[in-house]
């Protein structure tokens, strides 16, 4: 143990280590939460897998495909940003972070269309149409809504964190020697950028 | 005898005295305090106000049972109030009991900390506490009345059921995420503030369980969260999870409800193990006996008790392969408890005992605890389960566990740190006295229960067979007893909290850190931080001689 | 307990970010042609191993895994260790003869 | 407390005897260690403590020991449950409907009671199903329970041993009148039974025939 540990004690002192450690512990808890949902999809897939197959027909796999490149991209940008950052370069990085968000709107339009879309065919939650259905093919819409939409509410969740970046990077209080908080809102962007990962197969792909 | 007299003059303002932020006095400098042991005690009166709440409720509960048939409420209010019992008990007494008031007050000091890495994260963790319990206790204003669904909320009655469900469901849904919050700042907190010379196996046992518990917190309540908010959208939109007549599976629920709420149980049991231990050696003035076996002994326990979860539906119907799985690890989980407990007895061996009033509810913890246990394994055989399952034996056992365990574990850290946390003594003779009749009170309420439940009486009835009555008197009369017992208990700490003699550093005799420092604290607890190369546990200085066997 | 006290700023250079976005990219193509493709049971254990490929450079890349302490690492394997334990141990039930 | 009703109470009670034996044993074991200890060990009588670290040949010891009884513990628990798991083929077929808050029991040429009535000594398998809620078959007496959903089969059996009226409640909790859903389950004679069959069957117009059923 070194001196700086010590130092850790110091009233007012900051420490970068934990709180990224922190953040992590926090993500962890959103991947949970999101697991919940994970193993509820696994379970009625084992017991529905017929209709399952047939309810993801009604999915349009090009709008997937497009989202998940649009938050692929984004995460990338999300990460440059803290390189520009590290390299004293804050316009830099405040433009990625801007490209950043501008993909998180496109994402949220997308999804937009795609909901509109799913309920001008008459398929949302307590519809006449989607009662109409086989029990497996309710409750694959069911979760679709419930996931994509607690994963948008995520998205938006993490444009929050980014403008709130943005106003302390203009009140100077992120700097190049100083980016914590720029760190922890890109992890938590990452794990937006995960769940869609998983989500995007199970829900679009199942051919 | 406690030294009641004070050995050295105060140096220094108390955190009693001053405040983080600038209101010097009055609400405002406790409630927007960011000190730790502040928000602990802000944590151990909300705590104790929504605890009365449930008392009274559970009081009403015997009441009503005293006789068949109505007595003096009727049946939806019986289901109410016995939900809202288990609701309060559990989400705003029995979780946050230990690592909120007294985790948050004593851990950073036992590591030698200033405070927990996130205090503004802390503080907030309380308000989400406070609003949480609110939003419990006002549905029961709302018109409708409050849920009656039972703490489990089990679907598809919660579904269904007219009355308030959602704001129970959004109450513990926000009480998740608190508790996740303060696990989240200690496991934080534990692995970045020790102080350069508390390696781990230094810390103290209390720390260690909170360590344990932090992990279940943070990995095991997200679980509920979504759960809960599930079977909120399915009642408030329609959409089909988990109801029966959309194709959903109500089992499946079972089993997500409890991948949460057992690992919860060990949330609740654990730092009261960590309090046990704590108190043990203080008292016997030995070092503990086996620390290393106790100390992973809480970590086992953690990481078993989030693969036993389905014993809590083996007459759900599951497969016979999830039966088998889920009783024999019930079974191997019980290993390191009953480590535990031989360790602390091993620890009385040849110790020099003083039977203080903390010892004395450590003492009842045992015994209490133990039987928990015991009936535990017989819930555990699968046959006998089937049985036993949805009885009042269950209650009595859950009771056995989470009152006569981790409720007595809390009363001791009460008895134990009080007069550390306000520097006064409360009357030992009193505090004695009141041990005795709400152990007596406790038992003679709940062990009728064990037999009637053997004998067919089904758990949350509001009507019986007239049969079951003799038992059912003799556990209403024990709920008096034991309501006796807890308003002496308490109103001797209030009294002692307030009025009572100035105590010293360390009226008990311990070890750990927090004796070695000013009572009360000071605002960031240390100046230096004392010597800690000796470890927790060091009464050397009274010892005999040393008696290492390998 | 390895854990550093004072921090190592990794700076990762921008080519190397889009060298992982390409991989990603990739992976994403060869997801969706593969579905195309009946293979049965196989199809959702493939799609499932690509998307774990691809959560792996996200981890180790994206989000510094790959550059931070024992103690991270020893975290997210308990997590998703614990992750595992809740989904396997749910299929004790639902995969067999109720 | 101990009269076997059906087959099954006298080896859930020998379970629970057993478990409770042993545990009782370990209790009074730990009650009396710990009053012993602290009167001998008392700060008046002992002021003077002895160091003790740690004995890994104890620790073993109460690791291992325990880890025994528990597995034979489960084991006992184990075997009894796949008894209960084993439904004969020659079962009577009774299909149960719960709903809030009564039970109705269909035999197999269709009669219908709210009351079960049952030939002593003869198997019978019992078909769960709910209309609502989740409900739990019980009868307290053979020691039997399983969980009534809307959308799961499923099923329980019992063979009756003694002759008499014991009580059949609903053990998992299904709202206002939970707990007064109690129905019955008379066990009668076989020639008892034929007669009763036979007649409810005629008066409510249906065929008094169990063979379809006996033979399958």
């Amino acid at each position: 143990m070194s001196s700086t540990d010590q130092a850790v004690l110091q009233h007012g002192h900051r420490d970068d280590y934990g709180s990224r450690m922190g953040m992590w512990l926090f993500l962890f808890t959103e991947l949970i939460l999101f697991g919940g949902l994970f193993i509820i999809y696994a379970v009625y897939r084992y017991m529905h897998q017929q209709e399952f197959h047939m309810a993801a027909q009604e999915l349009n796999t090009t709008i997937g495909l497009i989202n998940t490149i649009a938050l692929l991209t984004s995460s990338m940008t999300a990460a440059m940003s803290i390189t520009a950052m590290q390299k004293g370069n804050i316009r830099f990085s405040k433009g990625l972070i801007w490209i950043t968000i501008g993909f998180a709107f496109m994402f949220m339009v997308n999804k937009f269309f795609e909901w509109s879309a799913k309920i001008n065919h008459g398929i949302f939650p307590g519809s006449k149409d989607l009662l109409a259905k086989p029990d497996g093919e309710i409750l694959y819409f069911g979760l679709y809504y419930v996931m994509t939409g607690l994963h948008t509410f995520h998205v938006i969740i993490g444009v929050i964190f980014f403008l709130f970046i943005l106003r302390q990077i203009k009140q100077g209080k992120i700097h190049s020697t100083r980016y914590v908080r720029l760190e922890n809102s890109a992890l938590y962007w990452h794990l937006v950028d995960l769940i869609w990962i998983f989500l995007f197969p199970l829900f679009y792909l199942i051919h | 005898m406690a030294k009641t007299a004070m050995p050295e003059e105060k140096v220094e303002p108390s955190y009693l005295e001053v405040s983080t932020n600038k209101h010097k006095k009055g609400i405002l400098s406790w409630i927007l305090s960011v000190d730790h042991k502040r928000i602990g005690i802000l944590y151990l009166f909300s705590m104790m106000a929504f605890f009365t709440v449930a008392v009274i409720f559970g009081f009403l509960i015997r009441l009503e049972l005293i006789a068949p048939g109505r007595t003096i409420i009727d049946a939806q209010t019986y289901n109410q109030l016995f939900t809202l019992h288990g609701i309060i008990m559990i989400f705003l007494f029995i979780i946050p009991g230990l690592p909120a008031v007294f985790g948050n007050f004593f851990l950073p000091i036992m590591i030698g900390a200033k405070d927990v890495i996130f205090p503004r994260l802390n503080l907030m963790s309380w308000y989400m506490f406070v609003f949480g319990g609110l939003f419990a206790v006002a549905s029961m204003l709302l018109p409708g009345g409050s849920a009656d669904t039972g703490w489990m909320f089990y679907v598809p009655y919660s579904v269904r059921t007219n009355t308030n469900v959602l704001p129970a469901l959004i109450a513990a849904f926000i009480l998740g995420f608190s508790s996740i919050l303060t696990g989240l700042n200690f496991i934080t907190t534990i692995h970045r503030m020790r102080h350069p010379d508390m390696s781990w196996f230094k810390m103290p046992l209390f720390v260690w369980s909170l360590y344990a518990t932090a992990w279940i917190q943070v990995l095991a309540t997200p679980i509920i969260g979504i759960t809960l908010a599930l079977v909120g959208i399915e009642r408030l939109l329609g959409v089909g999870i988990f109801d029966p007549a959309l194709g959903g599976d109500p089992v499946l629920y079972q089993h997500l409800f409890w991948i949460y709420s057992h690992p919860a149980v060990y949330i609740m049991i654990l730092p009261a193990m960590g309090v046990v231990s704590e108190i043990i050696p203080v008292f016997s003035r030995r070092s503990i006996f086996g620390y290393k076996f106790i100390a992973f002994s809480s970590l086992a326990i953690a990481f078993f008790g989030s693969l036993v979860w389905a014993h809590h539906m083996f007459t759900a119907g599951m497969s016979d392969t999830a039966q088998f799985v889920f009783s024999f690890i019930t079974y191997v989980v019980s290993i390191p408890s009953a480590i535990k407990v031989f360790n602390w007895l091993s620890t009385m061996y040849k110790g020099s005992i003083k039977l203080d009033p903390p010892f004395l509810y450590v003492m009842s913890f045992i015994v209490q605890f133990s039987i928990g246990g015991f009936t535990g394994l017989m819930l555990g055989a699968l046959s006998l389960n089937i049985h036993l399952q949805d009885t009042s034996f269950v209650v009595a056992h859950f009771h056995y566990v989470m009152f006569g365990g981790t409720g007595f574990g809390i009363f001791a850290a009460m008895h134990y740190w009080l007069p550390k946390m306000f520097g006064r003594m409360y009357n030992l003779k009193v505090a004695t006295w009141a041990w005795g009749i709400v152990t007596v009170g406790y038992n003679m309420l709940y062990m009728p229960m064990f037999i009637m439940g053997y004998l067919g009486m089904p758990r949350r009835y509001f009507d019986y067979l007239p049969q079951f009555q003799p038992y059912h008197v003799a556990s209403t009369i024990g709920s008096w007893i034991l309501i006796i017992g807890l308003i002496i208990m308490f109103t001797n700490l209030w009294i002692g909290m307030r009025k009572g003699p100035k105590t010293s550093m360390n009226p008990w005799g311990g070890e750990t850190l927090e004796w070695k420092i000013q009572t009360p604290p000071i605002l960031e607890n240390f100046h230096e931080v004392p010597d800690i190369h000796a470890g927790p546990y060091d009464y050397s200085k009274y010892e005999a001689k040393k008696e290492t066997t390998k | 307990m390895s854990e550093h006290q004072h921090e190592e700023s990794h700076v990762i250079e921008y080519g190397n970010y889009i060298f992982i976005w390409l991989g990603l990219l990739a992976f994403t193509g060869i997801t969706v042609t593969v579905s195309g493709i009946d293979l049965g049971n196989w199809t959702i254990a493939i799609a499932l191993f690509i998307a774990c490929v691809k959560s792996w450079y996200v981890l180790n890349y994206f989000m510094h895994m790959k550059y931070e302490d024992k103690v991270f690492k020893i975290f997210i394997v308990t997590a998703l260790v614990t992750f595992m334990i809740f989904l396997g141990f749910t299929f004790w039930d639902y995969s067999f003869v109720r | 407390m101990f009269t076997s009703a059906s087959n099954f109470t006298n080896s859930v009670d020998a379970v629970f005897l057993y478990i409770a034996g042993l545990s009782l044993i370990v209790l009074i074991g730990i009650i009396v260690a710990m009053v012993y200890f602290v009167i001998r060990y008392s700060r008046k009588r002992n002021p003077v403590p002895t160091h003790i670290e740690e004995n890994l040949t104890l620790e073993i010891l109460w690791t291992v020991i325990p880890l025994v009884l528990f597995i034979s513990m489960f084991y006992f628990g184990w075997v009894g449950y796949k008894d209960m798991r084993a439904i004969p083929d020659d079962a009577m077929q009774i299909n149960v409907t719960a709903r809030m808050w009564q039970w109705s029991f269909e035999y197999p040429n269709g009669l219908k009671t709210d009351t079960l009535y049952v030939p002593v000594g003869k198997a019978v398998r019992a078909l769960l199903h709910s209309t609502d809620v989740n409900h739990a078959f019980f009868i307290p007496a053979f020691r039997i329970k399983k969980d009534v959903y809307a959308n799961k089969n499923n099923d329980i059996w019992f063979r009756s041993e003694k002759i008499g009226k014991y009580d059949i409640a609903c053990a998992e909790y299904c709202g206002l009148q939970h707990s007064g859903m109690y129905s019955a389950v008379y066990i009668m004679k076989q020639e008892d039974f034929d007669a009763w069959y036979k007649a409810t069957s005629a008066k409510a117009g249906l065929q008094p025939t169990l063979t379809a059923q006996v033979l399958k």
